[in-house]
């Protein structure tokens, strides 16, 4: 278990090989890439192994008195600011903490970067920067590696950073083109007024803990070292890094910018990487959370209700099919908040890798889409299952896994959630919670059948599927998101249930509600039902109630003008203000207070000379006055 | 009691300095207009000569003349080597310009050898009459190498100006040591020293009789307010007299002044306190004005005239910070007296030999030097960023002394007055350099550029010039970045003044 | 043998950028690339000087050390060259070494006037090692000016003149200003060093020394009363040349007036010298001044941070940018030292470091990007990523590490400074972290514009980094990334120098 | 005997009329002959000193008259060689009047 930290390294080592001897190596080096990545998910199974062979007696483990969990730390030094032992001096650490959470994510990251990147063998070939792609790519997996295994939180901010800069990176990786600039622009710079929460948060935790380490903060909290102002104050911070990141209303705007990059890092970004680290550092902090009265916690509940809510209503009107997915993506990271402001601990995590598996299918499903089409507007197409079945098939599993629809991965995780809501928050949680669950299949049976089925178009007619190498991975993802709700299950005598494995507090059974998951279900299938009959079938016709719901649609539509305030910020404030200081410092500080003086200097001078007259006689009377000056002088300080 | 031609012998550089002049007036007679600059080498010869002996005769040497109206003392003797050896460097920076632009050649440097002597009878001269003489000696020969251009309506007026304002001042200082005789009878400096001490009360008339002697010396050494002179007599001097002005008369004013206080006044402690502060006043509006008013100047030798004052003030500070407690103050100023002087000579041999090659004068004539010469212009870089007190050259060590003494004394207001004036000279002495390095040679009036006019620009400098610049720029890197066999001498010299 | 070097290392540091420039003075032809070639040989001998005193310096033992004094003006004043390097000048003395390096490696670009302008960096060079380097007031001072010196020269005669439409900035003008700036701020310097020394003259104990004075400093002889008037002439008169708000005008112009290697050192290691001499002459001297001070300089300090970051948002001029970025990243410098915590004012040496070496690469590739498309208004560069790919990535770390991305030095830096800030002064140290964000705005937007986007058809024909960039900038970014990634050996070394701080 | 006051008060006098006439006269000749004046007042200051002089006799301390002589030495020197310069001034500028000697300026 030890040897964890190899994962990310790893990664971490491909990357400045690709770039430097890239161009020396087959396929640029992307193998080493796939290899580097591969390699990490074979010491993930052996990490995993390990831990279930381990108990509290295990070198660097013991059992969590948090929560409850069985958790390994390993710690190496790093650097120290000031010298050890003296007063007020830092040791800070490279750290690993291997716990389940931990291992579900690497489980998580590991297989879909992989999936993704040997689906961008075939996806970016060809591109004059395939080599650069590969190599942040790499970078990319290690740092969110690096992230979920980090075991203080300066670690974890490392890793956080390096994921924003990889994603910017990889948004803007064509950044001939104006959008993917300004897209990976503004990713970086919206998930980077979150990371200032995310790092006051943690250096205040710092300040009254004394060291950067995870479980001394949670045993602070336990134990009521730490106050409950500065616990709810650093929880909350921490949470706006996470809702930068995590693309939580009204931080949301960078995500469906963010399909400007290449589909495949779409589907690394919204899967596995980059916007499910907040979901995992609220739920990694969650002793700081549900410390005392957890007021976080609801303001986290409520913050993802509304994102949930919102990004359901914009998917449902959006036609363009990544954007479509990004929305579906926001909505359901508001799910997954909602699910830890719900107490929903396990059901977050089981939520957010149903979520993975399903999310990286489709957006891999998609990229096929848009790979052979080149189209992106979902007007522009139709009918593709008869031309790229796989694709079809594949996509719609995760389609129907996202949309709830019973036995897939995504049925069972909402299914979690809304015990959750249902069990922890009040009767109008449940009820809008229900409602974007609508909103969900909604959506998602409308892209699918908007996509896949109806009549095929005569342009896209030459179109075929997926080739091999982009085939597998969709396969292997849709496996899983066909089956992988089932690990929810007690399966007495090998495994019991995920809520036995990732818990907080004390391992969960599982267990379901029945007219909970009764209405979630009839919601479910009537929604897909009518999609079906809207988008593909077309019996019923939308134009009426696009007309008289115009007003509402045009807010929506606009995506709640959420762009327009923040341009409008940008433009008549920040910009202004900027200049506004620009100008200052040339026309105030410079011109007048600086060169000033300096020309009134010159000016006293040019002044003064004229006492040179150039007559002899003012000379000599100079002197006299002088003379007698003196001599007053002389006789008003002796007096 | 000593028979007043006891140690006659003792004065042997003097009476020497005084044949080697008359020599060259008789010389001058008998050789033909072709040949006079031989009388610059005989000069030098003798002026270097003189050196040796005196080094090698008055080393160590405590001596007190004609009972006591002159000094033989290490103080003498460091005035006079540097004296003496600041005339070599005078005479070799004159030698081509006093060839191409002036008549009477001979009698030049006469002249020259005239004023050194009188420079180090000044240094020497221990009592009031003595120094008055010793001083007219050194003015009479400046009134007259000022007005040397003679068919030069500027230089007529520069020396016109110069005896007017100076006959004036050598009147107050008179008239000053009339009232010091008048109420304690006596002139020598230590007797005034005594009288001074003594009296529980001084009566006005000798207040006005030391303030009226103050004044006096204060126009040499040009404070404000009787520094007027001084830009008219730089401006149309002869170039290489107003270097001389600058560097030789000062520094001779100043030693003057500095045994004066020394022997004269600091030992009165309680009155002595009291004048302090009138020359720190004085001090600080003399550099002041010096280098506000050079900010606004065009013409290079009237620039280094205000550039002098600004300078001159620092050195009054320097005055008025001495005390009985600590020598600091009179070795800063013997040191930034030596350093000031390398750095200007430095500076105006630059000048001179621009101003032989083109006859321009002007600031915004040097644009473009540093391609044409590049060997004056670094000259002048030099000098300038030494004058402006930066490392590595001499001008930082010696202010950075100098103003150390002045705020040990507990005038710091006067030290930061003085390092905030070093600012403001900066800003000049940077304008200068950026005419040579920055701007471009500037335009001639006939349309083409300024080496069009002057072909000579290209030409290369003098050797006499060249030695001039060289030991001088080796000098003042030499002060700057290690000076103590200088502070070395300066402090037996101050400490044959100051016990 | 190492012991007889170690007893002329610092010695040999100061003299041979010294004697360099002497004896390159007298070479013949100022036109000939052998300046070039002999400046790169003494830049050279210097990087070899620096990294041997560095990694000879023994941390575990800590203090001085490298500790030689000769004997220069005993008696009254008593001015000796006392040599001595501790763990806060260590890590600057190398930094100076390889930025000089660097920065004369580059210089193959000026064509006019070679000699002259290596005389003059390596006048400023040894001035910057020289005040690193000594223990005595008057030398500190003495090479602190020298450093600063050059700097009209350098930037009046190979420097460019800009005009930005709607005012023109000159060379003349930089150069001045900066110059003009600088000295005012040594004046107050000087008389501080003044007041320093009538005090202990007062005291009968009359010395330059940094040692005498910090003794007596020590055992009280210095009342709080004088501490507390004197140590802001140190605070601002140092300041001044670190970019203290409101006298940091000097710096953004004389960047845009300067030629690349000059911007190179005099943001990469210039402005150090003020912060370095906030440290080792205020702190040390006067800690009780500094405490009471230190309210003031960390406000200041944040506004340095908040002012450049929002300043450099609308600039258009890459110079224009990079400069008002140093004043906001001096700011950090700034704070860290006002924190008076080990953590927050190591994390200032650090930020020296570290700054002086981004900074140092990102002029440098102005530099290359404005010698070949002859602009640096970012409204008319657009694209150039994929006509010079090696500047472009190179540009992208320094620019992450100045937005203070980890992995890379700048991060280490400004965490360390804002975890000293939180202990001390909390409101501030959050407006500093907002101050790290804004740095992202105009980093990414100088990237964006820059280097983004469709290539020109103008610069069809601009070719990449020449091998000597490439190696110069490859270099600095190996460093950066190797602090970023593993700070501890230049922290083990930071850590002993801060700790000896009084006050700390 | 008369009080030295009164010789000094005449020395004063003839001083100050001698700066006056500096001041205000435009003729560089002039000007040179109030110098003189400047000069005859500091001798006779000198003189009635020397011969108020407390001692043995009445020129016990002649150092007074000593220093006189010497000014009226210098001061004849001073004056030829003003003259001198005053003549050359005329020959190039055909003028005397300091008004109109005022090529350098500020």
């Amino acid at each position: 278990m030890q040897w964890a930290w190899l994962i990310p390294v790893f990664c971490f080592a491909a990357a400045p090989v690709i770039v430097i001897f890239g161009k020396f190596l087959p396929t640029k080096g992307a193998f080493l890439s796939i290899l580097a990545i591969a390699g990490g998910f074979v010491v993930f199974w052996f990490v995993f192994g390990s831990w279930l062979d381990a108990d509290a007696a295990t070198k660097g483990c013991f059992t969590s008195a948090n929560t409850g969990m069985l958790s390994c730390d390993y710690e190496r030094s790093w650097f120290n600011a000031g010298v050890i032992g003296a007063v007020g001096s830092v040791s800070l650490h490279w750290g690993i903490l291997i716990d389940p959470l931990t291992i579900a994510m690497l489980g998580l990251v590991t297989f879909v970067a992989l999936m993704v990147q040997i689906y961008s063998m075939a996806y970016m070939m060809g591109d004059p920067r395939f080599g650069w792609y590969f190599a942040v790519h790499s970078l990319f997996a290690a740092s969110m590696l690096t992230l979920v295994l980090a075991d203080n939180f300066l670690l974890l901010y490392v890793a956080w950073e390096l994921v924003g800069i990889c994603s910017y990176l990889l948004i803007g990786f064509w950044h001939e083109r104006p959008a993917a600039r300004e897209a990976a622009k503004k990713a970086f710079i919206v998930t980077r007024i979150g990371d200032v929460g995310l790092l006051v948060g943690i250096l205040l935790i710092w300040r009254d803990v004394g060291s950067f380490s995870m479980l001394d903060a949670f045993e602070a909290v336990r134990t009521g070292a730490m106050s409950e102002g500065v616990a709810t104050a650093s929880a909350i911070l921490l949470f706006l890094g996470a809702m930068g990141k995590s693309a939580q209303v009204p931080f949301h705007v960078w995500l469906p910018d963010a399909m400007e990059g290449p589909t495949p890092v779409s589907a690394l970004i919204h899967a596995a990487t980059m916007v499910i680290a907040g979901v995992y550092l609220v739920a990694r902090a969650f002793p700081l959370f549900e410390a005392y009265d957890a007021v976080p916690l609801l303001i986290v509940a409520i913050v993802g209700l509304t994102t949930a809510l919102m990004a359901a209503t914009i998917a449902l009107v959006s036609t363009d099919l990544k954007r479509i997915l990004a929305y579906s993506t926001i909505s359901h990271l508001g799910l997954m908040m909602l699910s830890l402001g719900a107490f929903g601990y396990t059901a977050a995590i089981f939520h957010l890798m149903a979520h993975g598996f399903s999310k990286a299918l489709l957006f891999l499903g998609a990229g096929s889409v848009l790979h052979s089409t080149e189209f992106q507007e979902t007007g522009e197409m139709g009918g593709l299952r008869k031309v790229m079945p796989l694709t079809a098939i594949v996509f719609s599993i995760g389609a129907l896994s996202l949309g709830g629809i019973p036995v897939l991965a995504g049925f069972w995780s909402k299914d979690e959630i809304l015990v959750a809501v249902n069990d922890n928050r009040n009767a109008a949680f449940i009820i809008l919670t229900l409602f974007t669950a609508l909103l969900s299949a909604l959506y998602m049976g409308r892209a699918m059948f908007l996509v896949f089925f109806g009549e095929l178009k005569d342009q896209n007619s030459h179109v075929h599927d997926a080739p091999l190498a982009m085939a597998i991975p969709m396969a292997l993802l849709g496996v899983l998101a066909l089956g992988f709700g089932f690990i929810t299950f007690n399966w007495p005598g090998s495994f019991n249930g995920l809520g036995d494995f990732v818990f907080f507090g004390h391992a969960e059974e599982f267990h379901f509600e029945v007219w909970l998951g009764a209405v979630s279900i009839v919601l479910a299938v009537a929604a897909f039902m009518f999609a079906y009959l809207a988008y593909a079938k077309r019996s019923i016709s939308m134009e009426a109630t696009r007309s008289r719901f115009s007003g509402v649609l045009k807010v929506i539509e606009n995506k709640y003008y959420f762009d327009e305030v923040y341009q409008w910020v940008v433009d008549k404030v920040v910009l202004v203000f900027s200049r506004a200081v620009a100008f200052f410092d040339r026309a105030i500080v410079n011109d007048i207070i600086v060169n000033g003086p300096a020309d009134i200097t010159r000016k006293f001078g040019i002044a003064l000379r004229l006492h040179v007259t150039g007559h002899v006689y003012t000379y000599t009377l100079a002197m006299a006055l002088g003379t007698v000056g003196l001599g007053i002088f002389v006789w008003v300080r002796s007096v | 009691m000593t028979s007043l031609s006891d140690n006659l012998h003792l004065l042997t550089p003097e009476f020497a300095l005084a044949v080697l002049a008359f020599l060259v007036f008789a010389i001058d007679l008998f050789l033909p207009e072709d040949r006079k600059g031989y009388l610059g080498w005989v000069s030098i010869a003798g002026l270097l000569a003189l050196i040796v002996v005196s080094l090698v005769m008055l080393w160590g040497e405590e001596e007190s003349l004609y009972d006591g109206l002159l000094a033989v003392d290490d103080f003498a003797l460091f005035f006079k080597v540097f004296f003496m050896g600041m005339g070599v460097f005078i005479i070799l920076t004159s030698m081509d310009f006093v060839e191409d632009r002036l008549e009477h050649r001979g009698e030049f440097y006469g002249l020259l050898l005239f004023s050194i002597l009188g420079m180090n009878l000044m240094a020497q001269s221990r009592e009031l009459l003595t120094a008055y003489i010793a001083l007219e000696l050194l003015s009479f020969s400046l009134y007259v190498l000022a007005a040397y251009a003679k068919d030069d309506a500027k230089s007529n007026e520069s020396a016109l100006k110069y005896i007017i304002v100076g006959a004036v001042s050598s009147a107050i200082l008179l008239y000053g040591v009339s009232m010091v005789y008048g109420v304690l009878g006596v002139t020598k400096f230590e007797d005034i020293a005594a009288g001074l001490a003594v009296a529980s009360e001084v009566s006005p008339a000798l207040w006005v009789g030391v303030g009226l002697i103050l004044v006096g010396l204060m126009f040499k050494i040009s404070a404000v307010p009787f520094h007027m002179w001084a830009p008219d007599v730089y401006e149309g001097a002869p170039y290489p007299v107003t270097a001389y002005l600058a560097i030789g008369s000062k520094a001779a004013a100043f030693a003057l002044v500095l045994r004066l206080a020394a022997e004269g006044f600091v030992p009165a402690a309680d009155r002595w306190e009291q004048w302090q502060i009138i020359l720190a006043v004085l001090a600080a509006l003399t550099m002041l004005l010096g280098n506000l008013v050079a900010l606004a100047q065009k013409n290079l030798k009237r620039l280094m005239a205000y550039s002098s004052i600004g300078h001159a003030g620092f050195i009054l500070a320097g005055i008025a910070a001495l005390s009985l407690d600590s020598d600091l103050a009179s070795n800063g100023v013997m040191f930034y007296l030596v350093g000031y002087s390398i750095t200007n000579l430095v500076v105006f041999a630059a000048l001179i030999s621009f101003f032989n090659m083109t006859g321009k004068e002007t600031i915004t004539d040097l644009g473009g030097l540093a391609d044409h010469q590049p060997f004056l212009a670094a000259a002048l870089a030099m000098g300038l960023f030494s004058l402006a007190g930066l490392p590595i050259f001499a001008g930082f060590t010696m202010k950075f002394y100098l103003f150390t003494a002045v705020a040990n004394e507990g005038f710091l207001w006067l030290a930061g007055l003085a390092v905030f004036s070093s600012l403001i000279s900066l800003y000049y002495y940077l304008q200068i350099l950026r005419q040579v390095y920055i701007e471009p040679t500037p335009a001639s009036d006939g349309g083409g550029d300024l080496l069009e006019d002057y072909p000579a620009l290209t030409k290369r400098t003098s050797l006499t010039l060249l030695t001039v610049l060289g030991s001088g720029m080796a000098g003042i890197i030499w002060l700057g970045i290690y000076p103590k066999p200088l502070i070395d001498a300066i402090e037996a010299a101050s400490r044959a003044v100051m016990s | 043998m190492m012991n007889d070097f170690d007893q002329v290392a610092l010695l040999l540091l100061i003299l041979v950028p010294l004697a360099g420039s002497l004896m390159m003075m007298f070479m013949p032809g100022d036109q000939s690339k052998e300046s070039w070639y002999f400046a790169i040989f003494v830049a050279g001998i210097s990087l070899i000087l620096s990294l041997l005193v560095f990694f000879r310096y023994d941390y575990d033992a800590g203090g001085f050390q490298f500790i030689r004094t000769y004997e220069w003006l005993p008696g009254p004043l008593d001015i000796n060259l006392a040599l001595g390097i501790d763990g806060i000048s260590a890590p600057l003395v190398l930094l100076n070494g390889v930025v000089l390096f660097g920065g004369v490696l580059i210089s193959q670009t000026i064509t006019h006037r070679i000699r002259d302008f290596f005389v003059l960096l390596l006048a400023l060079s040894a001035g910057v090692f020289g005040t690193f380097a000594v223990r005595d007031l008057f030398f500190l001072f003495f090479f602190y000016e020298l450093a600063v010196l050059p700097m009209y020269l350098l930037i009046g005669v190979w420097g460019s003149s800009t005009d930005f439409g709607t005012f023109l900035r000159t060379k003349e003008y930089g150069a001045m200003k900066l110059i003009l700036f600088l000295v005012a701020g040594s004046i107050l310097v000087w008389i501080g060093i003044l007041a320093l020394y009538v005090e202990a003259s007062d005291n009968s104990a009359a010395t330059f020394s940094l040692q005498g004075l910090a003794q007596l400093s020590e055992s009280g002889q210095f009342d709080e009363t004088f501490q507390t008037w004197v140590f802001p002439l140190f605070m601002v008169g140092f300041g001044v040349l670190a970019g203290l708000w409101p006298f940091h005008t000097w710096s953004p112009d004389g960047h845009v007036a300067a030629p690349t290697a000059v911007s190179m050192l005099h943001a990469g290691v210039l402005m150090k010298l003020g912060a370095y001499g906030i440290i080792r002459v205020g702190m040390f001297l006067l800690p009780e001044g500094a405490e009471n001070w230190m309210p003031v300089l960390i406000s200041l300090g944040t506004v340095n941070v908040l002012y450049g970051a929002v300043s450099a948002m609308s600039q258009n001029d890459l110079k224009y940018i990079i400069g008002y970025s140093s004043v906001s990243h001096m700011g950090y410098v700034l704070m860290g030292i006002a924190t008076l915590d080990n953590v927050g004012v190591g994390g200032a040496v650090l930020q020296m470091v570290s700054h002086g070496l981004m900074t140092a690469l990102m002029f440098l590739l102005v530099g290359s990007v404005y010698h070949r498309t002859h602009t640096r208004d970012i409204t008319v560069l657009n694209g150039l990523a994929s006509r010079m790919p090696v500047n472009t990535f190179f540009f992208a770390i320094a620019g992450l590490a100045s937005l203070g991305l980890p992995g890379l030095s700048g991060f280490i830096a400004e965490f360390m400074v804002f975890t000293g800030a939180f202990r001390t002064y909390l409101p501030l140290a959050i407006l500093a972290v907002i101050g790290a964000a804004l740095t992202a705005v105009y980093i990414l937007r100088l990237l964006a514009r820059t280097f983004m986007g469709e290539a020109d058809e103008r610069w069809a024909d601009l070719t990449d980094a020449s091998p000597m960039e490439m190696s110069v900038g490859g270099a600095f970014v190996a460093i950066i990334i190797f602090i970023g990634v593993w700070p501890a050996p230049l922290m083990r070394v930071i850590n002993v120098g801060v700790q000896t701080i009084p006050g700390v | 005997m008369v009080d030295l006051v009164w010789f000094q008060l005449l020395s004063a006098a003839l001083f100050v009329i001698g700066l006056y006439g500096v001041m205000a006269r435009r003729s560089a000749v002039l000007i040179v002959m109030s110098i003189e004046l400047m000069l005859n007042a500091v001798n006779i200051n000198l003189i009635a000193a020397a011969s108020h002089m407390e001692g043995t006799g009445s020129f016990a301390n002649f150092d007074g008259q000593l220093i006189a002589i010497f000014i009226i030495t210098v001061a004849a020197a001073e004056v030829g060689l003003a003259l001198a310069i005053i003549l050359r001034m005329f020959r190039n500028r055909s003028t005397v009047n300091v008004d109109e000697i005022d090529l350098m300026k500020w």
